[in-house]
């Protein structure tokens, strides 16, 4: 009994995530099979369930690290014991090959970089095989919390490069199926749709080898399967349940459930300013008005997050992000806003939302579609298939009416502020635009967060954003896992599974 | 001596749809041994499902529901499925009607026998096949060997019926049945089977019972006849006796309306009729020049035929199946594309008309046709009306009340009651479907008539009705026939020239008495051999002595 | 009760549609025609027709002209599954560039894929490689085409053959049986038993037998795909992982296969049940009632031997056909079944890369599936023609 | 047969007597008609009769068991799950009715050239349905959807382009069998252009066999919508539609709320029973031989 069966939804689709076209769910592979130059710690919750601690990065591969007096050097000293799977060292030229590759790859993965200063192979230099020497253009708050996201994992270069070809210069065939890390655990069989097994590294150097010898993670596409597996105890985890499991899963005998609310993520109703009616302010506080914020949560969520409605006061006190809009339902006001937005006789807008998330979208998106009726606006229902959402919602941003979400790894407001709020940006798919933000952000991104220009941008950009609601907050989702005879379940930022804190009971 | 067969007082019930209806009643007939006993009557008039009845192998829904069946002394109707089991087969042999639907269609031919002779114990699985050869061997199939591995679509249909007789016969039963056993085969074949079938039964001594419409073949073949009308035997007796002195009314009408040597016309019918006048030909009306046909997969149905039929005059096209009839007459009726060849219909050549475009051609009107089969000619969701008012509104500038004026006219004329006007096909006998075909045939008043054999599928009294018809309209209407047959007897009461036909050429062409009385041609010889003779009637000649009737 | 003949049989294949004139042509029509017409053959060549020589060499064109006639299917198939996949919403640049991705990463990924270049280009890069034997690769599983659905087939092939045999077994008895009591109420008790299976939605059942037979009654494994987790798969020699177990001597992991079989395959059969039970009634319904079948009454076959070695044996070839149809179909349909069971097949794949638009996957599932269905006709034709001999007669 | 029977009813009045012959005849057509008018009553007075707003949610009632006040619980937003199933029956019987309207149509008609012509046009029609057979059918009717759009009438004609073949080969068939037949002859003699015997005389004859393949198609293009719902490109939500309810209740299943799924999953049925059923019954009622 040192193995954990654990069942997802979804497919792992390479094992390399710097690879075009990789998935989230094979994230997790970074996370679990390799290690980083630093880690983010783990904290217990005041509900006793683990979380991972933005507050505190601890040694990965590195084992120690210093600041330039600028803040512009920042140099890692590896540890001299740190070993490869396959047994080899781990050197400071391992460290800069798996750094260049993710700013050279393109994509994803060099985009996330780039979020934390790091764009270019120049910055990277591996001055002796333990030292790693990493020069930014200018000091960042989010350069070494994202050394510790999941993309700049640290490959074993010289087996990497046995591997690679004069077209594939950076192995990416060869990572894609194969692990060559130094995580706690490798990839011993990944057959794709079907199940992947981790087997422990029993050589592991980067911190305390695992308790568990082998997870086996198997893919069940039905929701109603997977909770059958873990109800019935055939499987020891369930990870990302649907909420209404995790709520009626909750209290039964040898299940844990665990729920933890993604930091830094909101799902929204989003108003499209390309659409004319929601150019008008009025309007979009009167849709925000209307929304059934209780309901939704109910129904939508099943109570599981944290709602985002009913907020005091429209002047933010702190910068705590996210923190509740200052709306709630109240259809009275939002008719008396249309009025005044010269819409008192309502328009229709096409309502999108995505297919591939339709558990909570659907739902919410009819309890809103009703209410929104009564406001007079006709809100028809389209559903957009999970391949054209991407480029419908956020490349194109042409969905006039539509439910979103966004999460930023990095646990900053103007992280979240700079994808969600800045024109042009990805994750702003309302087309919004706000001179003032579009000045404070790129300033504040890299501001210390207990610098009080900081605090003060943050809360400015906060009541900027409630003031004009291009997006208006639903609700703050949560993460459930359930699981049995097993602890040491851990909520992490990126969602998924990290298997390395997971023992058997 | 007792009877080897008794039946008596046989009643066989179908359960059907309109409740439970009784297809034979009050049947009662013997059979001694060694005798042969012919079964004629009208379709419909129960032949089959008594002999079906004698083999219990009636079908779903039927049963016995009166009577007596013994045979040997075995009374059949108690005998449990076991014991009738070991009778079928081994007892009483069975023959039936389109040999090459009686047989299994997937298994060879001599294992169908090996099976028979098998479940009788006849044989082993070791020498099932040899004896099944000898049962080939034993009906003069040639090369029995290689016949044995055939299948039977690989045979013709007369190979067909002789295997059917030699599984019949394999188990040497005493009694064999057999249900029409030559319809649908030539006469040629006709008369081959029926003489291999006279011959082995005589050989063995065993008795039979033939069941048949045909009179002639009955009378020929048969010791004694027993005629069947709506399941009831009406008469029973001896063959001479029943020709010379029918003693029904009913056998009587049967009698006369079979077509025979010396007969004419009206004499087929139960009430004379003076005799239609036939027409004095007139000019050529189509003409006919080196017509040939060779399908798309390389069959050359027709060689190069001519021929002339005048105004008023009737052409009679006989010879075999598959000698190219139907072939020559779709063409001459512009159904068909011929290959090369002229067909001129009053000078003009309508042969150039592609037959996709001559429905629309104004000389369409001119030449129709009375089909074969009139059931299939029939659409089935037409009513009789509505078939025969088709080519008028095709055809004619009628407006509607003129139109049902001309159909009712037709109908009278034709002899098909007003009130079966509004009847589906499905709905009318026979010989009323005749009628319609008829009446549609002619309501665009042809000058052509073509008739591809179009009594083949009726009975005599209703074909002596129709036949008598058609001479009537012709005689009325003065149209030229061109009569397709291949019953020779028949060709030579409505046609004043006969044609030959064989591998699609013609052999010979002449005046149909003359052809009839001396054939030219060894192959018209043959044909009018092969047809079998039915005794001329009391009336008419002395009764003649039937020679090749079985002792 | 009202079902019998050629009529029945045209409308009994059920889902499967009718007597299959485009897929069998069977004897060439003339011929047929001919033979229909009948015309006899020549004495001296129906010998050299029963030869066996003769008969072998006509099946062989027989197979070739069938190989040939698929040719155009293939081919409209190839092309309408490249329009179709491109007609597809979204773009799978933009999909495939992940989160975060901007506009200058979307345009490299789109070069990399290639469809920066126009439709007849992308066609014509398509078809070379198809000739080249490759299918290209899946984006959203990132393998080859060609290898997964090698690794996958044996899967859905397995459970559609599984599915198939079960119906089969329960279809055709059934169907035998309705016909032998035509009108009472074990016929109509048939039709209704085999029209219910068809009338749900696979999905339905496979998540309601899931929910009894493993939720609430603990009687069937876990529905996790083709083998327990306590078992490894077999050596693979077929694919199919019944067989190879067998082949392996593993009967252990035979007897964990079939356990993860049977739920899926039950409820697929259920829903081919219809048409094979429909087909075999009617065609038992017409041998019964055919000349052949009563000259074997008259000739003192015992009833069994009559209606299994001559009445059966007949109907089965109209059964043939209706379940290579089935089959063609139920590889199709078994898509809805492989998601509800996590069964690594080809269905659930070709649905996962539909919906992100995964233009090769998408193209490599349809090219097999239209491979195989073709092959399959093929097979068919070759048993039909094995068992029915009125084939054989060539062109 | 009676030779003389007089005045035989005509029209209406004698198809209406054979239709009543035919139920009576056979007990399953006529339980298959029963069930039918039942279902287009339900079509028909559905939104009159349901005793909700089938759209109206009401969180504080939602996922509640059958009971008194809703015979077939509420869903996870609080709808009347009856209501729902009820108000469902027009959509899925015009997406089965209109889907395979469209595929009769078109199938009939290539199929019935195909097999009345012969030729180049029976190569070219035939090789055009052994494409669509070789694809594999279902997930052709997901790619159709998903590239048109989940919209009803994509649904429609994704379904009608999959039902095609059948319908093709079905009419090839019948009519080929009938090209030559007596009364088709007798119809081109009778001045019949090939288009009107075709159209007029053949086709007619090729319908009985049809009504089957009709029947069985109807079921299953409400299953195949039901399946389309399944993998997510159904009709659109809040539209009640069987297949999508059934397949969003599939999920709730295992949590206990069976009435989600097991409701609609019975009407579904049910209707698909019924048009499968109907079947035999049709063709019995269009084929005039069977009218005695
Ligand atoms: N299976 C059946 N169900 C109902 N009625 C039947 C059945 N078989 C025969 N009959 C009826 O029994 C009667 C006699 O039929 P039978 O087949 O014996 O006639 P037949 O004299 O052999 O005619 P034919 O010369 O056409 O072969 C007919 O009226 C027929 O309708
Ligand atoms: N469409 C066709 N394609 C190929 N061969 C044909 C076709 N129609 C007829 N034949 C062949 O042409 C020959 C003559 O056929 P036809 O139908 O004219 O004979 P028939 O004299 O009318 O015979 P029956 O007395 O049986 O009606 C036969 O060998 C037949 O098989
Ligand atoms: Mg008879
Ligand atoms: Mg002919
Ligand atoms: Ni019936």
């Amino acid at each position: 009994a040192d193995t954990v069966v654990m069942v997802m939804g979804q497919t792992i689709n390479s094992l390399d995530l710097h690879r075009t076209g990789t998935n989230r769910p094979s994230y997790q592979i970074a996370v679990n099979a390799y290690d980083r130059l630093v880690e983010f710690g783990v904290k217990t919750l005041p509900d006793g369930s683990l979380s991972y601690d933005y507050a505190t990065l601890v040694p990965g591969v590195a084992e120690s690290w210093s600041f330039s007096d600028d803040g512009l050097v920042i140099t890692f000293r590896l540890r001299p014991e740190g070993k490869f799977q396959d047994g080899s060292p781990i050197t400071a030229q391992d460290v800069k090959w798996s750094y260049d590759r993710a700013v050279t790859v393109g994509g994803f993965p060099s985009t996330q970089m780039r979020a934390g200063g790091l764009e270019s192979p120049e910055q990277f230099e591996a001055v002796d095989d333990l030292t790693f020497r990493v020069t930014l253009k200018r000091p960042s708050k989010l350069s070494l919390p994202d050394m510790a996201v999941p993309v700049p994992f640290i490959l074993n270069s010289r087996l990497a490069l046995a591997n690679a070809t004069a077209d594939d210069p950076w192995a990416l065939e060869y990572v894609h199926k194969n692990t060559v890390g130094s995580g706690p655990f490798r990839v011993t069989r990944w057959e794709p749709g079907q199940s992947l097994v981790y087997e422990r590294n029993d050589g592991y150097t980067s911190g305390p080898v695992p308790q568990i010898a082998r997870v086996i993670v198997r893919e069940v596409p039905s929701p109603a399967t997977r909770r059958a597996l873990i109800e019935r105890g055939d499987v020891q985890m369930s990870f990302d349940i649907p909420n209404k499991d995790a709520k009626e899963l909750e209290g039964t005998d040898g299940l844990t459930v665990n729920t933890t609310p993604v930091e830094n993520a909101i799902y929204i109703l989003g108003t499209n300013l390309n659409f004319e009616p929601f150019k008008n302010k009025l309007v979009r506080q009167a849709v925000a008005w209307s929304v059934p914020y209780d309901d939704v949560f109910q129904t939508a969520a099943y109570g599981r997050g944290v709602p985002m409605h009913g907020g005091k006061s429209f002047t933010p006190e702190t910068i705590e992000w996210p923190q509740p809009f200052p709306y709630s339902t109240d259809l009275d006001r939002a008719k008396a806003l249309l009025e005044e937005a010269g819409y008192g006789a309502g328009f229709e807008v096409p309502f999108y939302i995505d297919l591939s998330q339709s558990d909570w979208m659907e739902p919410a998106a009819l309890l809103i579609q009703e209410n929104l009726a009564k406001i007079g606006i006709s809100a028809p229902l389209e559903k957009v298939p999970g391949a054209n959402w991407r480029t419908a919602s956020l490349v194109e941003k042409r969905l006039p009416l539509h439910l979103e979400t966004f999460g930023g790894w990095l646990n900053y407001p103007c992280y979240y502020f700079y994808w969600a709020y800045l024109e042009g940006n990805l994750f702003n798919s309302a087309n919004y635009r706000n001179e003032e933000i579009e000045a404070m952000v790129p300033k504040a991104l890299h501001l210390p967060v207990d610098d009080p220009e900081y605090i003060a941008m943050c809360k400015r950009m906060i009541e900027i954003a409630w003031d004009e609601v291009p997006r208006i907050a639903l609700w703050q989702p949560a993460v459930n896992a359930a699981y049995r005879d097993m602890t040491g379940y851990e909520y992490w930022f990126h969602r998924q599974p990290t298997i390395r804190g997971w023992k058997r009971a | 001596m007792t009877a080897l067969l008794d039946v008596s007082d046989l009643r066989v019930e179908f359960a059907t749809r309109h409740g439970v209806v009784s297809a034979v009643q009050d049947v009662s007939f013997t059979l001694e041994k060694g005798e042969t006993l012919g079964v004629v009557g009208e379709s419909g008039s129960g032949k089959s499902v008594t002999s079906y009845a004698v083999m219990r192998i009636l079908d779903r829904g039927g049963r016995i529901a009166e009577g007596r069946v013994s045979y040997a002394g075995v009374d059949l109707r108690a005998a449990s499925e076991r014991e009738m089991g070991a009778i079928r087969g081994r007892e009483i042999g069975m023959i039936f009607q389109n040999p090459r639907a009686a047989l299994n269609p997937i298994r060879k031919v001599g294992r169908q026998i090996g099976d028979v002779l098998i479940r009788h114990a006849r044989a082993t699985r070791q020498t099932a096949h040899d004896r099944a050869v000898e049962a080939l061997r034993a009906v003069e199939i040639r090369n029995p060997e290689a016949r044995a591995h055939a299948y039977p679509f690989e045979l013709s249909g007369g190979m067909c019926q002789r295997v059917v007789i030699a599984l019949a016969l394999a188990c040497d039963p005493r009694l064999l049945i057999a249900d029409e056993p030559t319809t649908g085969l030539d006469v040629t074949t006709q008369k081959a089977v029926m003489d291999l079938i006279a011959g082995l039964t005589r050989a063995r001594g065993m008795s039979a019972i033939l069941i048949t419409h045909d009179l002639g073949l009955a009378a020929a073949y048969c010791d004694r006849i027993a005629v069947m009308k709506d399941g009831q035997v009406v008469e029973t007796a001896p063959s001479a006796q029943v020709f010379a002195r029918p003693a029904h009314a009913y056998t009587a009408k049967l009698m006369r309306a079979t077509a025979r040597p010396g007969a004419r016309l009206r004499d087929l019918l139960e009430t004379p009729k003076p005799e239609a006048p036939r027409p004095a030909p007139g000019a050529a009306l189509l003409v006919v020049e080196s017509l040939a046909k060779t399908f798309a997969d390389g069959v050359r149905a027709v060689k190069g035929v001519s021929f002339t039929i005048r105004e008023g005059e009737s052409l009679g096209l006989v010879g075999e199946s598959g000698c190219g009839k139907s072939t020559t007459s779709s063409m001459v009726m512009r159904l068909l594309d011929p290959s090369s060849g002229r067909i001129l219909l009053g000078g003009e050549d309508i042969g150039t008309v592609p037959a996709a475009h001559f429905p629309r051609d104004r000389r369409r009107g001119a030449i129709q046709m009375v089909f074969q089969d009139a059931t299939d000619s029939l659409n089935p969701r037409f009513t009789a009306r509505r078939a025969i008012a088709d080519p008028l509104m095709r055809l004619t500038a009628l407006g509607g009340r003129e139109r049902a004026a001309k159909v009712e006219a037709l109908a009278e004329q034709v002899g098909l009651p007003l009130h079966l006007l509004d009847r589906f096909p499905h709905q009318l006998s026979g010989g009323q479907k005749a009628r319609v075909g008829i009446a549609r045939a002619l309501a665009t008043s042809p000058k052509l008539l073509i008739l591809d054999e179009p009594t083949a599928a009726l009975d005599v009294s209703i074909q002596a009705v129709v036949l008598n018809l058609l001479a009537d309209l012709r005689a009325e209407l003065g149209m030229s026939y061109l009569f397709v047959s291949h019953d020779l007897h028949v060709v030579r009461l409505l046609c004043d020239r006969v044609m030959v036909m064989r591998g699609g050429e013609i052999v010979e062409e002449g005046d149909a008495e003359t052809v009839m009385e001396r054939p030219a041609h060894p192959y018209t010889r043959s044909l009018l051999d092969a047809a079998p003779v039915p005794p001329a009637l009391a009336a008419e000649t002395p009764l003649m002595e039937t020679a090749r009737c079985a002792p | 009760m009202a079902e019998s003949g050629g009529h029945g049989v045209g409308g009994a294949a059920g889902v499967m549609g009718g007597s299959a004139p485009y897929a069998r042509r069977g004897p060439s029509p003339t011929a047929l025609g001919r033979w229909l017409k009948g015309e006899r053959l020549g004495e001296d060549a129906a010998i050299a027709l029963a030869a066996g020589r003769a008969a072998a060499r006509a099946r062989a064109r027989m197979i070739g002209r069938r190989v040939l006639l698929s040719l155009p299917a293939l081919v409209g198939v190839v092309i309408v599954s490249f329009v179709l996949t491109r007609a597809l919403p979204g773009d799978p640049a933009a999909y495939f560039a992940g989160p975060a991705a901007d506009a200058q990463s979307i345009a490299e990924i789109r070069a990399q894929l290639g469809l920066d270049r126009s439709l007849p280009e992308q066609f014509l890069v398509y078809v070379g490689d198809l000739l080249g034997g490759d299918l290209g690769q899946s984006i959203s599983t990132g393998q080859p085409v060609l290898e997964e659905l090698a690794r996958r087939l044996p899967a859905s092939l397995e459970l559609t053959l599984s599915a198939l045999i079960l119906s089969t077994l329960v279809a055709v008895p059934l169907g035998v049986a309705a016909a032998a009591r035509q009108g009472t109420w074990v016929d109509h008790a048939c039709r209704a038993v085999v029209t219910a299976g068809v009338s749900l939605p696979t999905f339905f059942t496979g998540i309601a037998l899931v929910y009894v037979f493993y939720y609430v009654l603990g009687w069937a494994p876990a529905p996790l795909g083709r083998l327990d987790l306590l078992y490894f798969p077999p050596e693979p020699v077929t694919g199919f992982y019944t067989v190879d177990a067998v082949l392996a001597g593993e009967l252990e992991t035979l007897r964990g296969a079939l356990a993860q079989l049977a739920l899926p395959a039950v409820t697929l059969a259920l829903f081919t049940m219809a048409p094979l039970a429909r087909m075999a009634r009617a065609a038992m319904l017409e041998a019964l009632g055919s000349d052949y079948v009563r000259t074997a009454r008259a000739a003192g076959l015992s009833p069994t031997r009559v209606l299994y070695g001559v009445a059966f044996s007949n109907a089965m070839l109209p059964v043939v056909t209706t379940l290579g149809m089935v089959f063609s179909f139920t590889l199709g349909a078994n898509v809805l079944v492989e998601k509800v069971f996590a069964w690594p097949g080809v269905g659930s794949y070709a649905v996962e890369a539909l919906v992100v638009s995964d233009y090769a996957a998408v193209q490599g599932f349809v090219l097999a599936m239209a491979v195989l269905f073709v092959a399959l006709n093929l097979l068919i034709d070759v048993i039909y023609t094995l068992i029915d001999p009125r084939t054989r007669q060539g062109a | 047969m009676t030779a003389a029977t007089p005045a035989r009813p005509t029209g209406l009045r004698a198809f209406l007597a054979h239709g009543a012959y035919v139920l009576r005849d056979n007990p399953v057509t006529l339980i298959a008609f029963a069930l039918f008018l039942f279902i287009v009553f339900c079509a028909v007075f559905g939104p009159l009769l349901a005793p909700y707003d089938p759209l109206e949610s009401n969180a504080a009632r939602a996922l509640q068991p059958p009971s008194a006040d809703h015979w077939f619980g509420t869903d996870s937003l609080g709808r009347d799950v009856f209501s729902r199933v009820l108000v469902a029956t027009r959509l899925d019987l015009a997406i089965s009715v209109a889907a395979v309207a469209l595929s009769f149509c078109a199938g009939s008609a290539i199929g019935a050239a195909a097999g009345y012509w012969g030729g180049w046009v029976d190569a070219v029609t035939g090789r055009v349905v052994d494409t669509i057979m070789a694809f594999p059918l279902f997930v052709l009717a997901m790619g159709i959807v998903a590239a048109l759009g989940n919209t009803v009438e994509n649904i429609v004609y994704a379904t009608a382009i999959i039902n095609l073949p059948f319908y093709a080969r079905v009419a090839r068939a019948e009519v080929a069998i009938r090209r030559e037949a007596g009364f088709a002859q007798a119809a081109r003699l009778a001045g019949n252009s090939d288009l009107r015997v075709l159209a007029l005389h053949i086709f007619p004859n090729a319908l009985p066999p049809m009504m089957v393949q009709l029947s069985l198609n109807m079921g299953w293009a409400i299953l195949n919508a039901a399946g389309l719902s399944f993998i997510g490109l159904g009709v659109r939500p809040p539209t009640p539609e069987w297949g999508i309810m059934v397949a969003e209740g599939a999920n709730f299943i295992v949590s206990g709320e069976w009435w989600l799924a097991i409701f609609p999953g019975l009407a579904l049925m049910l209707a698909v029973f019924t048009f499968n059923l109907l079947g035999d019954g049709l063709r019995d009622l269009v084929d005039p031989r069977r009218r005695t």
